[in-house]
C-alpha cells in the first residue's frame, strides 16, 4: 500500500485502480452507515449547560476545554512540547550567526511595520475574551505566531534570535504547577475552586498562548530559515 | 430547496472538488495553494455550522499557520544546494 | 523451611553456584577454577550422601517452590531418584577431574566449565524432579546448557553437529510440552506417586492418554535415543571427550531413560500401561533400537561413532527393562541404568585417553594399544567385556535380570533378543580388545605424546581406572548391602507393592581353604601385572595349584557362603566336585612345572603366565562354586583365559585357532546364558542345587546340552578343539585336553543329573546324547588315525574320550536309575583320561626336548598312558572302561559299541606312538636340559596308577578288575587294535591328512564365496533408498575386511553383514507373531 | 495511610513524569543533569510499586476510579485503574528505570541527550495515560503523544535510514490515530457519551457501532504493527537507538494492544462478533509464522530482533480467539488474559534485554551483520550471555517467564477446546529457537581465522551489558514464581460511579 | 437530509478522498497534504454531530476538534522537518533525487 515514500514513480496503474475502488467502497460503507443510524444522539450540551455556572467562564468551549476536560488540553500542550523537543536541534545548530540579509522589500517592511503592532493588540483581546466569547488560547497564540512570521518573511527579524527555552516550557510547567496546587486544595487533580476559577483559567490560557506562540514560530522557523548544508551539527553518524 | 441548503450544498461541493484537486494535482506549489483555499473554504464551514472557535482557530492554524510551513519546505526542497536535477520553478513531479 | 525441605534445592544449587562462578572468571585463573570445580563436586556427593541416609531413616525429604496458583515446582527424593541423583553425583566428580585433565591448554575453559556445572545441576533437577512440570523445566534447561557443550571447538563440524543436536532435541521438547501440557488439563496435579497416578483416574477417555503416552515417549525418546530418534547421538559425537563421556553415559541419554521410567511407573503405573496396551508397542521399538543399533556399530570405523551407537543400543535395555510388566524386569531395567553409565563413561574415558595421548580416533589404528597403555585399555578391556554382559562385570547383572524377568513375563522373545545382542555386542567389542592386546603396533602413533613415567597424564587415567573399579565392584559384589541392586530392589518393592524380596541369608566362612585354593592362582595373575614383580613372580605358579590339591585331599566337605558376592555365592565340596578338584589340581601343578621349563626362554612367558594362572583360578572356582553366577563367572574367566594360551605363539595358524575358538566360546557362552535365564526363573533363585531341581522344558535341556557340550567337545561342536589344542604350547594343550574339557562333563552331572527334572520334555534327549556321543567317539577315532601332527591325533582322541563319556551320561538321562552306579564310573574315567591325556601331550613334548640316547627308554614311559588309555588290564583305563561297562551292563546298544571304541583308541594310541617314533613331531631346539621336564612327567605317572585305584569311588569296581572275563576283554580289543594298525600302515602313511577341524572347513568356504560375491560392485540401484545406504554399509565393511585379512578379523563380524540383514527380517516375523 | 489513598496517587502516574520532562529540558545545562534523571525515574519505579501495592491490598477485588476536575463521567475525563492496567504501569515503570540507567551512560553526546531525555519522559507519560485512560478522546491524544514522541525518539540520532523509518512510522501514525478519531466521532454521533464504561453500557449490535467498532480496530491494529500492517515495525525499531528500540518494541506497541483488548473485550463488546475474534486469532496465528521466518532470514542482528517482535506480539493475539464471548466476568478477568498478561510481561523483558544486548554488540563491533560478526563473543560476553537467557524466553524454555507464559497459555487454549492453536505456539516456540540459535552460533565461532580489527574496539561502558544482564535476570525470575502476578491480575473493573447529577443520558 | 447528517457525508468524503491521497500519489509533501485533509474530514463529522441539534451547540465535539487541529498542525510539522532532514542529507549523499 504505501509506497517507497518519496520515488517519484507513479503506482503502476492497475494498483491505483484497485486502491481507490476499495476506499471508495469504504467511504460508501460509512456513510450508508452514518444515514441508515438516523439522528445523532443528543451529545453533552445540557450537561455542560447544567455545570457552566460553576466552571468560571461563560464561553462553553473555553469551559469545556479548560474546565470540564483540561486534562485533555494538558496533553494536547505536551503534545506541542514533542513536537518542539523534536524539532529543537535545527533551531540551537544554527545559533547565533545571521545569515546573509534577506532583500528587504520596502513595500512589505511598511506594511509590517503598521500591520505587526495591530495583530499583537488583537491577539491579547482574543485572549481575553475566550472567556466570555469565541476565543481563547489557542486562536491568540497561533495569531501572534502569524505576526512572527510576517516579521520573518519583511526580513527584519530573525526568528532565531527568540529565547526558545523558557518559552517553550512555561506553558506546560504552569498548567501542571496549577493543577497540582488546585488539586492540593480541592482534593482532586485540576478542580479550580469555583471562585476562582476564571482567574485561574485566565492564568494558564496565558502561560499556554506564549507558549503555542514560541511553539509555532520555532516550527516555522526550521523550515524557513536555510539551514547549513551537511550532516547536522551535534548529530554523530552512527550507521544506526 | 430552502436558501440555507444550497449554501450548503455549494460549500460542501467546493470543499470536496477543491480536496480532490489539491491531491490529484501533480505540480506541488499548486497542490499547497490549493490545500490553503481549501483550508480557507473550511474556515467558512465551520463558521457556517456555528462553530466560531474553531473557525477562527481554522483560520489561523489550519489555513495560516499549516500553509506557511508547507511553503517553507517547499522552498527548502526546492532550493537545496547542488540539487542539479530539480529546474527552478514549478517543482512538478514527473 | 526445616533442613530436610531444603536439601534437594541445595543439592541442585551445589552445582549451580559454582558454574555460576566459574563463568565469571577469566581463562588465567586455573587454579581457582580447579578448586572450585572439585569442591562442588565434592559437596554435592556429601549433600547427597546426607540425603540417602535421611531418606533410609524413612522422613520426608522434598523441596516444594510455588510456580503457578495450581501447580509448583517439587524435588522430592524417593528411591528411585536417590538412585539416579548418586549416580550423576559420583560421576560428575570423576568426569570433572577427567575434563581438567583433557583441556589442559585448550582455549574457553571457563565457558566449559561453566556450562559443564549447569548441565549436571540440570541432571540432578531431572532425578529430583517430584512431578511433571519440574521434570520438563530441568529437561528442557539440560537441552539449553548441553548445546554449548556440543559445540564447544567452534569448528565447522562440532557446528552442524550443534545444529543437528538441537533439532533433535527442541522438536523433542516440543512434543513433551505438548503431552504434559494435555495430561494437565486431563488429571489435574501431575505429582509422581508410587504405583502410577492416572491409575485412580478412572474417567478419563483411553484414545487420549494413547495419544499423550505416544507424545511423552516420543519426547523422552528422543534424549533416549529411541531408533526412529536418535539421528543425533552418533553425530553429536563431535563434542570433546569429557562431553560425550557426561552426555552419553551419565547425562543426556540417562535422563531420556529415566523419564521414560518414570512416565511409565509414576505417571501411567505399570499395571494401567499394560491395560491401555502401549507397554508392548514400547518394548517393541526398544527391542528394535537394541539391535539397530548394534548392527550400525559394527560399521563405525571411527571408535567414537562405534560407542555411540553402541550407547544407542544399551539405553534401550532400559526402556525394554521397563517396558516388560514384572518386577525382576524392572529391577533388571533400572539397575541397568547404573551399570550402562559405569561401564559407558569408563569406555569414553579410554576412548578419549587414546584420543588425546597417541591421537587415535579410528578403530583401525588400535592395533598393539594395549602394550602402549596397559592400563587405560585394561579398563577398557574390562568395560567392555561388561559391556557384553560378561560375569563378572555389571552388565551381566542387569543382563540376567531382564532376561529372568522376560522368563517372568514370559515374553520368549526378549530372551532371544538379549542373546543377539550379547553376540552383537561380541561382534564390535571383541575386535577392538583384539586389536589392542594382540596385534603389534603397525608404525608410530598418529600424534604421540609422553607424560613422564605414566602413560598418559594422571588426570586423565585416574578417571577410567575408578569407573571400571566401581562396575568391577558392582558386578562382583552385587548382592552386597549398598549395591545399586540391592537399592534397585526396594525400588521394585516399592513400584509393585511387594514385601521386601527374598533376602539371602549370611553365612559364615566354614572353610577357608576351598576360596584359597580360588583365589591363590588369581592373585598371583594380578601380581604378574606389575612390571617390576613381574620379572620374579612367574617362577612361583606352579606352588598356587598347592592349596587346590591339599582341599581335595584332606578338607572335610562343607559348604561357605558369602551373601555380599555375586548373588550370594556359595562354594562347597562336594564328592563330584573333589574328583575334578584332584584331577584339576594335580594336572595344573604338573603343566606349570612343565611350562616353567619349557617356556624358560620364551620372551613372552609372563603373559603366557597370566593367562595360564587366570585359567587355572577360572577353573577351581568353575569346579568349587555351587550358585549359578559364580558358576558362570569362572566358566567364562576360563574360557576367556584359554583364549590367550591358545594364541600364545603367534603364528597365523595360531591366530586363525585361536578367532575359531572364541567365537564357539561366546556362542557357548549365549546358549549357556539363555539357559541359565530360563532356569532361574523356573526355579526362582540362583543355587545350583535349585536349579537342578527345578522341571527342565525341552529348550532348557537342549541349550544346556549344546553350551555344555561345545566345551565337552561333543560331535558337531566340536571343531574348534583338533584346531585350538596343537597350536598351544604342550603345557597349556595338556591342560586344555585334560581339564577344561571336562568342565562341560561338570555342567552336565551339576545341572541334568537329577533325575525327574527330566520328567517335562517331550525329546527323550538321553538317546540324543548317546547317539551324539557314540558318533563322535567312534567318527574321532576315523579322523585322528589319518592326521600327522601327533598333538592333533590327541585331540581327536580326546574327542573319542570325551565321545564315551556323553555316551555313558546319556545313558543316564535315559535311564535315571542308574544314576547311583553311573555317577562314580563316569568320574573315575574323566580322571583317568585327564590324566592319561596330560602325560601323552608330556610326552609329544619330552620326544622333541631329549637328546637322542635317552630317547630310547623313553619310550617304555610313553607307553605306560598310552596303553592305559587302551584299556590293557591292571592299568587305570581298564578300571575306567569295567566302571562304565558295570554301570550300563543292562544298556545293549552301548555295551556293543563299547568294544569298538577300545578298539579304535588302540589303533590311535598305537598311530601316535609310531607317529613320535618317526619323529614328526616339531623339533625343539635340541640340548634344552630335558631333566627337569622328566620331573612333571614322572609326577604324572604316579597317580595315573595309584590315584585310580585309591579313589573310594573306585573301590565298588575293584573286585571285578580281577575277574578272568574281563581280563580277556581288556585284552582282545588292544590286540585287534595292533593288528589293524599294522595291516594298514603302508595305507596310512600315503593318504593326506584330514584339515583339522574337519565339517567347518566346507561351511567357512562356502561363507567366503559369498562374500566375495557381495563384494562384486553394487547392482544399479533399487527403489529402497534405505536399503541402498544400508547396502552400501555392507560392502564398504567388506572391502575394509578385506585389506585386514591380513589379521585374522574375525569373520564373524563380516559374515554377519548379511545374515544380520537376515536376522533382523526374522526378529520382525516374530515381533509381528507374538503382538498378533 | 489514610492520606495516601491510591486514587490520589493516579494523577501523579502521569504528573511526574510530565514535570520531570519539564525539568530535564530546562536543566540541560548541567552536565550531570543526566543521572537526575535516573533518580526520577527511581522516583517513578517506586510510585508505580507504591500504586500496585495499594491496588493489591485493596480488598474490594476491583481497582479504583480517579474523577479529574470533579466533574464525574460523562462530562469530565476519569481515570481508572485495574488488575491489568496496574501491572502494565508497573512494568512500564520497571522497564524505565532500567532503561533510563542505561541510557544515562548510552547518550553521551550533550546534544543528543539534551533531546533525548524530555523525549524519554514525555514517552513515559504517554504510556501511564494510556493505561489509565477511561475516555475515547483522552485515549486519541495519548496516543498522538505516544506515536509523536516514539517517532521523534527513532530520529534521535539523524542517520539515513533512521529518517525514513521514523517517516514512514509518524505517517502510519497519523492514519492510525485519525482512523480512531473518526471511529470515536462516529461513537459520539451514535451514543453521545465518550466515557468507556458508559459506552460498554450503552453500546449495542447496530451498523453504526460495527463502523466505529472496524475503525478503531483497524486504527489500533496500524499502531501495533499486527501482521498485515507491520511493515513499518522492523526498520523503526532496527534503526533506533538500543534503549528507544527496547522501549518501543516492549512498551510502546503493547499499549495499542492493550486497548485493543479493552475495546474489544469490555467496551464495545456487544459489537463484536464470534467470526471478528476468530479472524484476529488467525491473524495473530500468521503473525507469529511470517514473523519468526523473516526473522530467520533476515542478515542485521536488531531486525531479527524487530521481526521476532512482530512474531511475539502474533501470540497475544491468541487473546481474543480464546477469551470468545465476553461473559459477565467482572471485567477483563479470566485464565486467558493471565495467560497474556504473563506474556506481555514475559516478552517486554525478554525483548528489551534483546534489544540492549544487540546494542551493545553493534556498538562494540561498529555494524551488526551478523555473518562478520565472529568472535565478538570475546569482546561482549556478557551480553550474547543475556541474549541467550532472553532468547530462551522467546523460545519459552524453561526457567523464564517465557515458559510460564506458553504453558498459561497452552493450558488455557486446551481448556478452552480450541486445540489447533496448540500447535501454532509450539511452531513459533520452534522458529523462535531457529533464529535465536543462529545468533548465538556467533559465541562459539572462533575468531581465530578472523584476528579482531587492529584498531583499538570501542570499549563500552560498564553499565550497558550490565542492564542486558540485569533485565534477563528479571525474565529469569518471572520463571519462578508467577503465583504473585497472577493474583494481581484478578483485580477487575471497578464500576462506574454515575456522574454527580446521577442521570446518564 | 438534515444539515448534519449532509456535513457529516461531506466528512466522511473528505476522509475518503484523504485517504486516496495518503496511499496514491507518490510525492511525499502530498501525502502530509492528504493526512491534514483526512484531518478535516473527520473533524468536518465532528462538528456536525455537535450541530445536530442546531440551537443548541454542544460545546465538546469543538473542544475536541480544536485540540485535533492542534495535533494535527504538530504532527504536520514534525513530518515535514523529517522530509527536510532526509532531503538535506540524500542530496549531498546520492545524486538521484530518487533516494
Amino acid at each position: 500500500m504505501f509506497r517507497e515514500l518519496n520515488s517519484n514513480a507513479a503506482p503502476p496503474a492497475g494498483l491505483r485502480i484497485v486502491c481507490a475502488l476499495a476506499i471508495v467502497g469504504l467511504t460508501l460503507a460509512l456513510i450508508a452507515a452514518v444515514v441508515v443510524s438516523g439522528p445523532a444522539a443528543p451529545g453533552l450540551q445540557a450537561a455542560v449547560a447544567a455545570a457552566l455556572p460553576h466552571s468560571g467562564v461563560e464561553n462553553p468551549v473555553t469551559a469545556v476545554l479548560l474546565n470540564f476536560r483540561s486534562y485533555d488540553t494538558l496533553l494536547e500542550i505536551a503534545v506541542l512540547f514533542v513536537v518542539a523537543v523534536a524539532t529543537l536541534p535545527l533551531r540551537r545548530a544554527v545559533a547565533p550567526q545571521r545569515t546573509e540579509a534577506v532583500a528587504v522589500e520596502p513595500v512589505l517592511a511598511a506594511l509590517v511595520k503598521l500591520l505587526v503592532p495591530l495583530v499583537v493588540l488583537t491577539g491579547g483581546y482574543l485572549l481575553w475574551v475566550g472567556a466570555y466569547a469565541p476565543g481563547g488560547a489557542f486562536q491568540a497564540g497561533a495569531l501572534l505566531a502569524g505576526a512572527g512570521v510576517l516579521l520573518s518573511l519583511a526580513g527584519g527579524f530573525s526568528l532565531a534570535a527568540l529565547p526558545a527555552r523558557p518559552l517553550l516550557v512555561v506553558g506546560l510547567v504552569v498548567f501542571t504547577a496549577v493543577a497540582a496546587a488546585v488539586g492540593a486544595i480541592t482534593g482532586a487533580f485540576l478542580q479550580y475552586p469555583v471562585a476562582a476559577a476564571g482567574v485561574l483559567i485566565l492564568v494558564i490560557e496565558a502561560a499556554a498562548t506564549v507558549s503555542i506562540a514560541a511553539t509555532l514560530l520555532l516550527l516555522y522557523g526550521n523550515l524557513a530559515e536555510p539551514v547549513p548544508s551537511g550532516p547536522l551539527a551535534g548529530t554523530k553518524e552512527p550507521a544506526s | 430547496m430552502p436558501i440555507d441548503m444550497t449554501i450548503d450544498f455549494t460549500l460542501g461541493a467546493g470543499v470536496l472538488v477543491l480536496a480532490w484537486l489539491s491531491l490529484s494535482t501533480t505540480n506541488l506549489f499548486k497542490a499547497i495553494v490549493l490545500f490553503i483555499s481549501l483550508g480557507l473554504l473550511v474556515t467558512i464551514t465551520w463558521a457556517r455550522l456555528g462553530a466560531v472557535d474553531v473557525a477562527i482557530a481554522e483560520a489561523a492554524i489550519g489555513a495560516g499557520l499549516t500553509g506557511a510551513l508547507l511553503l517553507a519546505a517547499w522552498r527548502r526542497l526546492r532550493t537545496v544546494p547542488g540539487n542539479t536535477r530539480r529546474k527552478a520553478g514549478d517543482n512538478h513531479v514527473s | 523451611m526445616n533442613w530436610n525441605s531444603l536439601l534437594p534445592l541445595l543439592i541442585v544449587l551445589s552445582a549451580l553456584v559454582p558454574g555460576l562462578i566459574i563463568f565469571c572468571l577469566d581463562e588465567s585463573r586455573r587454579t581457582l577454577r580447579t578448586t572450585l570445580n572439585i569442591c562442588g563436586a565434592l559437596t554435592t556427593l556429601v549433600l547427597i550422601g546426607i540425603m540417602v541416609s535421611g531418606v533410609y531413616q524413612g522422613d520426608l525429604v522434598e523441596t516444594r517452590l510455588p510456580l503457578l496458583p495450581d501447580m509448583d515446582i517439587v524435588l522430592h527424593a524417593d528411591a528411585l531418584s536417590l538412585l539416579f541423583v548418586s549416580l550423576s553425583g559420583l560421576l560428575w566428580l570423576v568426569t570433572t577431574v577427567y575434563a581438567i585433565g583433557y583441556l589442559e591448554d585448550s582455549p574457553n575453559r571457563s565457558r566449559f566449565f561453566g556450562f559443564f556445572s549447569f548441565c549436571v545441576s540440570a541432571t540432578l533437577g531431572i532425578a529430583l524432579a517430584g512431578n511433571l512440570i519440574t521434570f520438563l523445566i530441568f529437561y528442557e534447561l539440560l537441552t539449553l546448557t548441553t548445546y554449548p557443550l556440543v559445540v564447544h571447538r567452534g569448528t565447522a563440524k562440532s557446528l552442524r553437529a550443534g545444529r543437528i543436536y538441537l533439532l533433535y532435541t527442541m522438536i523433542g521438547g516440543a512434543l513433551l510440552l505438548g503431552g504434559v501440557v494435555w495430561l494437565k488439563s486431563l488429571a489435574g496435579a501431575l505429582d509422581f506417586t508410587a504405583n502410577g497416578m492416572l491409575a485412580d483416574l478412572p474417567h478419563l477417555e483411553r484414545g487420549q492418554l494413547q495419544i499423550i503416552f505416544a507424545l511423552l515417549i516420543a519426547g523422552l525418546g528422543v534424549k533416549a535415543a529411541l531408533v526412529p530418534l536418535h539421528g543425533w547421538l552418533p553425530v553429536a559425537m563431535a563434542a570433546p571427550a569429557p562431553v560425550s563421556a557426561l552426555l552419553h553415559a551419565v547425562a543426556v541419554v540417562k535422563a531420556g531413560a529415566f523419564g521414560i521410567v518414570r512416565v511409565v511407573y509414576d505417571v501411567y503405573g505399570i499395571d494401567f500401561a499394560r491395560e491401555l496396551n502401549v507397554t508392548p508397542v514400547l518394548a517393541a521399538i526398544a527391542a528394535v533400537t537394541i539391535v539397530y543399533g548394534s548392527l550400525r556399530a559394527l560399521f563405525q570405523d571411527d571408535l567414537k561413532k562405534r560407542l555411540a551407537y553402541s550407547t544407542v543400543s544399551q539405553v534401550s535395555y532400559i526402556a525394554l527393562g521397563t517396558a516388560i510388566a514384572g518386577p525382576v524386569a524392572t529391577i533388571g531395567g533400572i539397575v541397568h541404568l547404573v551399570h550402562q553409565g559405569l561401564m559407558k563413561i569408563t569406555l569414553f574415558f579410554g576412548a578419549g585417553n587414546l584420543a588425546e595421548t597417541l591421537g587415535i580416533h579410528k578403530v583401525s589404528e588400535m592395533d598393539g594399544v594395549g602394550r602402549r597403555m596397559p592400563w587405560t585399555m585394561v579398563a577398557f578391556t574390562l568395560a567392555a567385556l561388561g559391556m557384553i554382559g560378561m560375569p563378572p562385570v555389571a552388565g551381566f547383572v542387569s543382563k540376567w535380570y531382564l532376561g529372568v524377568g522376560a522368563m517372568e513375563a514370559d515374553a520368549f522373545w526378549v530372551i532371544l533378543v538379549l542373546a543377539a545382542s550379547s553376540l552383537l555386542n561380541a561382534a564390535y567389542f571383541l575386535p577392538l580388545l583384539f586389536r589392542a592386546w594382540f596385534k603389534p603396533q603397525r608404525g608410530t602413533w598418529p600424534a604421540e605424546r609422553r607424560f613422564g613415567a605414566w602413560e598418559t597424564h594422571w588426570m586423565l587415567l585416574l578417571p577410567p581406572l575408578i569407573t571400571m573399579l566401581v562396575a568391577l565392584g558392582v558386578g562382583v559384589f552385587a548382592g552386597g548391602f549398598a549395591s545399586p541392586l540391592t537399592w534397585t530392589t526396594l525400588i521394585a518393592a516399592r513400584e509393585y507393592g511387594l514385601g521386601a524380596l527374598p533376602a539371602v541369608t549370611p553365612g559364615l566362612l566354614q572353610v577357608p581353604l576351598l576360596w584359597a585354593a580360588i583365589l591363590a592362582p588369581l592373585l598371583l595373575a594380578a601380581a604378574l601385572a606389575f612390571p617390576r614383580l613381574r620379572r620374579r613372580c612367574w617362577y612361583w605358579a606352579p606352588w598356587t595349584a598347592l592349596p587346590a590339591l591339599a582341599a581335595a585331599v584332606w578338607s572335610s566337605e562343607g559348604q561357605n557362603l558369602l551373601p555380599w558376592l555375586f548373588f550370594g555365592s556359595i562354594v562347597e565340596l562336594d564328592s563330584v566336585g573333589r574328583v575334578f578338584l584332584l584331577l584339576a589340581a594335580v594336572l595344573w601343578l604338573t603343566a606349570a612345572l612343565y611350562a616353567r621349563e619349557y617356556l624358560r626362554d620364551d620372551p613372552q612367558k609372563e603373559r603366557f603366565f597370566l593367562f595360564f594362572l587366570l585359567a587355572m583360578g577360572g577353573n577351581f572356582g568353575l569346579i568349587l562354586s555351587l550358585d549359578a553366577f559364580g558358576f558362570i563367572t569362572f566358566f567364562t574367566l576360563m574360557s576367556l583365559a584359554a583364549y590367550g594360551l591358545v594364541v600364545h605363539t603367534g603364528t597365523r595358524e595360531a591366530l586363525r585357532a585361536g578367532k575359531t575358538y572364541m567365537q564357539w566360546v561366546i556362542i557357548g557362552e549365549v546358549l549357556l546364558f539363555a539357559g541359565f535365564t530360563w532356569l532361574a526363573y523356573s526355579a526362582g533363585s540362583s543355587e545350583i542345587r535349585a536349579l537342578a531341581a527345578a522341571p527342565h522344558n525341552d529348550w532348557i535341556f537342549g541349550l544346556l546340552i549344546a553350551g555344555f557340550g561345545i566345551k565337552a567337545g561333543l560331535l558337531s561342536m566340536h571343531v574348534w578343539l583338533p584346531r585350538a589344542h596343537p597350536v598351544a604350547p604342550i603345557p597349556a594343550s595338556a591342560v586344555l585336553s585334560g581339564v577344561m574339557v571336562k568342565a562341560g562333563l561338570l555342567g552336565w552331572l551339576r545341572f541334568m543329573s537329577d533325575g525327574d527334572a527330566a520328567a517335562a520334555t517331550a525329546i527323550d534327549w538321553g538317546t540324543v546324547l548317546l547317539w551324539l556321543g557314540l558318533g563322535g567317539a567312534v567318527l574321532a577315532v576315523l579322523a585322528g588315525v589319518v592326521q600327522r601332527n601327533p598333538k592333533t591325533l590327541l585331540a581327536y582322541s580326546t574327542i573319542s574320550q570325551m565321545g564315551i563319556i556323553a555316551a555313558g551320561f546319556g545313558a543316564g538321562l535315559l535311564r535315571p536309575e542308574l544314576w547311583p552306579l553311573l555317577v562314580p564310573a563316569l568320574l573315575v574315567y574323566a580322571l583317568h583320561h585327564g590324566l592319561a591325556k596330560g602325560a601323552l601331550f608330556f610326552s609329544v613334548g619330552l620326544t622333541a626336548q631329549l637328546a637322542a640316547p635317552q630317547r630310547r627308554w623313553l619310550w617304555v614311559a610313553v607307553a605306560l598312558p598310552a596303553l592305559a588309555l587302551a584299556g590293557l588290564p591292571f592299568t587305570s583305563g581298564a578300571l575306567a572302561k569295567v566302571a562304565l561297562k558295570t554301570a550300563v551292563a543292562d544298556l545293549a546298544v552301548l555295551t556293543a559299541v563299547l568294544p569298538v571304541t577300545a578298539i579304535g583308541t588302540a589303533l590311535l594310541m598305537i598311530r601316535f606312538m609310531d607317529l613320535l617314533r618317526q619323529g614328526v613331531a616339531e623339533q625343539k631346539a635340541p640340548g634344552a636340559v630335558g631333566g627337569f621336564l622328566l620331573l612333571p612327567f614322572m609326577m604324572l605317572l604316579l597317580p595315573l596308577a595309584g590315584a585310580a585305584f585309591l579313589l573310594p569311588e573306585a573301590q565298588v569296581f575293584l573286585p571285578a578288575l580281577t575277574v578272568p572275563s574281563t581280563l580277556w576283554t581288556a585284552v582282545w580289543p588292544a590286540a585287534v587294535g595292533v593288528a589293524v594298525y599294522l595291516v594298514c600302515r603302508a595305507l596310512l602313511q600315503k593318504t593326506a591328512p584330514l584339515p583339522a577341524g574337519d565339517i567347518i572347513v566346507p561351511v567357512e568356504a562356502a561363507l567366503l564365496y559369498w562374500r566375495r560375491w557381495w563384494r562384486r560392485p553394487a547392482r544399479p540401484a533399487p527403489a529402497l533408498g534405505g536399503y541402498r545406504q544400508l547396502q552400501q554399509q555392507f560392502a564398504r565393511l567388506a572391502t575394509a575386511g578385506a585389506d585386514r585379512s591380513d589379521g585374522p578379523s574375525l569373520p564373524l563380524q563380516v559374515y554377519w553383514s548379511n545374515p544380520g540383514l537376515v536376522f533382523i527380517v526374522v526378529l520382525f516375523a516374530l515381533l509381528a507373531v507374538t503382538f498378533s | 495511610m489514610s492520606g495516601l489513598s491510591l486514587p490520589a496517587l493516579l494523577p501523579w502516574l502521569v504528573g511526574l513524569p510530565l514535570l520531570a520532562a519539564a525539568a530535564s529540558f530546562a536543566g540541560q545545562r548541567w552536565v550531570a543533569g543526566r543521572w537526575l534523571n535516573a533518580v526520577g525515574a527511581a522516583a517513578q519505579l517506586a510510585l508505580a510499586v507504591l500504586v500496585l501495592w495499594l491496588l493489591a491490598a485493596g480488598d474490594s477485588g476491583l481497582g479504583q476510579r480517579y474523577t479529574l476536575g470533579g466533574w464525574g463521567a460523562p462530562l469530565g475525563i476519569d481515570l481508572y485503574i485495574d488488575g491489568f492496567a496496574g501491572l502494565m504501569i508497573a512494568i512500564t515503570a520497571a522497564l524505565g528505570f532500567v532503561l533510563s540507567l542505561y541510557s544515562c551512560s548510552y547518550f553521551t553526546e550533550p546534544d543528543q541527550a539534551a533531546r533525548f531525555w524530555p523525549l524519554w519522559w514525555l514517552l513515559m507519560v504517554a504510556l501511564n495515560a494510556v493505561f489509565l485512560a477511561a475516555d475515547a478522546f483522552n485515549i486519541y491524544v495519548t496516543l498522538e503523544i505516544l506515536g509523536l514522541a516514539a517517532v521523534a525518539l527513532v530520529a534521535l540520532q539523524g542517520g539515513r535510514p533512521a529518517l525514513q523509518a521514523a517517516l514512514r512510522y509518524l505517517l502510519v501514525g497519523l492514519l492510525g490515530s485519525l482512523c480512531y478519531l473518526l471511529g470515536v466521532a462516529l461513537l459520539y454521533r451514535a451514543y453521545g457519551t465518550l466515557d468507556l464504561a458508559q459506552l460498554g453500557q450503552l453500546v449495542h449490535a447496530a451498523p453504526l457501532s460495527w463502523a466505529a467498532l472496524g475503525l478503531i480496530t483497524v486504527g489500533l491494529l496500524l499502531k501495533t504493527a499486527l501482521l498485515p500492517l507491520h511493515f513499518w515495525l522492523p526498520p523503526a525499531h532496527a534503526n533506533a537507538p538500543a534503549p528507544v528500540s527496547a522501549a518501543l518494541s516492549a512498551l510502546v506497541v503493547k499499549a495499542s494492544f492493550y486497548l485493543l483488548a479493552r475495546f474489544w473485550l469490555e467496551t464495545l463488546s456487544a459489537a463484536t462478533t464470534a467470526q471478528g475474534l476468530q479472524v484476529l486469532g488467525v491473524l495473530g496465528a500468521a503473525a507469529v509464522l511470517v514473523g519468526s521466518i523473516q526473522a530467520i532470514r533476515a542478515q542485521r542482528l536488531k531486525l531479527i530482533v524487530a521481526y521476532s517482535t512482530v512474531a511475539q506480539l502474533g501470540y497475544l493475539f491468541l487473546l481474543f480467539p480464546l477469551f470468545g464471548r465476553p461473559s459477565d466476568t467482572a471485567g477483563l478477568g479470566g485464565a486467558v488474559v493471565d495467560a497474556v498478561a504473563y506474556f506481555i510481561i514475559a516478552h517486554a523483558c525478554a525483548k528489551a534485554a534483546m534489544f540492549l544486548a544487540a546494542g551493545n554488540i553493534q556498538r562494540a563491533a561498529g555494524h551488526d551483520d551478523i555473518s562478520r560478526l565472529h568472535g565478538i563473543a570475546r569482546r561482549q560476553p556478557l551480553s550474547l550471555f543475556a541474549f541467550a537467557i532472553a532468547g530462551a524466553s522467546l523460545i519459552g524454555l524453561p526457567p523464564s517467564g517465557g515458559f510460564v507464559a506458553k504453558w498459561l497459555l497452552l493450558n488455557a487454549a486446551i481448556d478452552a477446546g480450541q486445540w489447533w492453536w496448540l500447535i501454532t505456539v509450539i511452531a513459533g516456540g520452534l522458529l523462535a529457537a531457529v533464529y535465536v540459535f543462529r545468533v548465538l552460533n556467533l559465541a562459539f565461532t572462533d575468531s581465530a581465522e578472523q584476528p579482531p580489527a587492529a584498531e583499538a574496539q570501542p570499549v563500552l561502558p560498564r553499565l550497558l551489558p550490565l542492564g542486558a544482564f540485569a533485565l534477563a535476570i528479571i525474565t529469569v525470575l518471572l520463571g519462578f514464581n508467577a503465583l504473585w502476578v497472577l493474583e494481581v491480575l484478578d483485580i477487575g473493573v471497578p464500576p462506574l460511579q454515575l456522574a454527580a447529577d446521577g442521570e446518564a443520558l | 437530509m438534515t444539515q448534519d447528517l449532509f456535513y457529516s457525508i461531506c466528512g466522511i468524503a473528505l476522509f475518503g478522498i484523504g485517504l486516496y491521497g495518503l496511499l496514491i500519489p507518490p510525492h511525499i509533501l502530498q501525502k502530509i497534504l492528504a493526512v491534514n485533509v483526512m484531518g478535516t474530514g473527520v473533524f468536518m463529522v465532528l462538528i456536525a454531530t455537535a450541530q445536530s441539534r442546531a440551537p443548541a451547540i454542544d460545546p465538546v465535539p469543538h473542544a475536541m476538534v480544536l485540540t485535533g487541529i492542534v495535533v494535527a498542525v504538530a504532527g504536520t510539522a514534525l513530518a515535514l522537518s523529517l522530509v527536510c532532514r532526509i532531503y538535506a542529507l540524500s542530496d549531498d549523499t546520492e545524486q538521484d533525487a530518487g533516494r
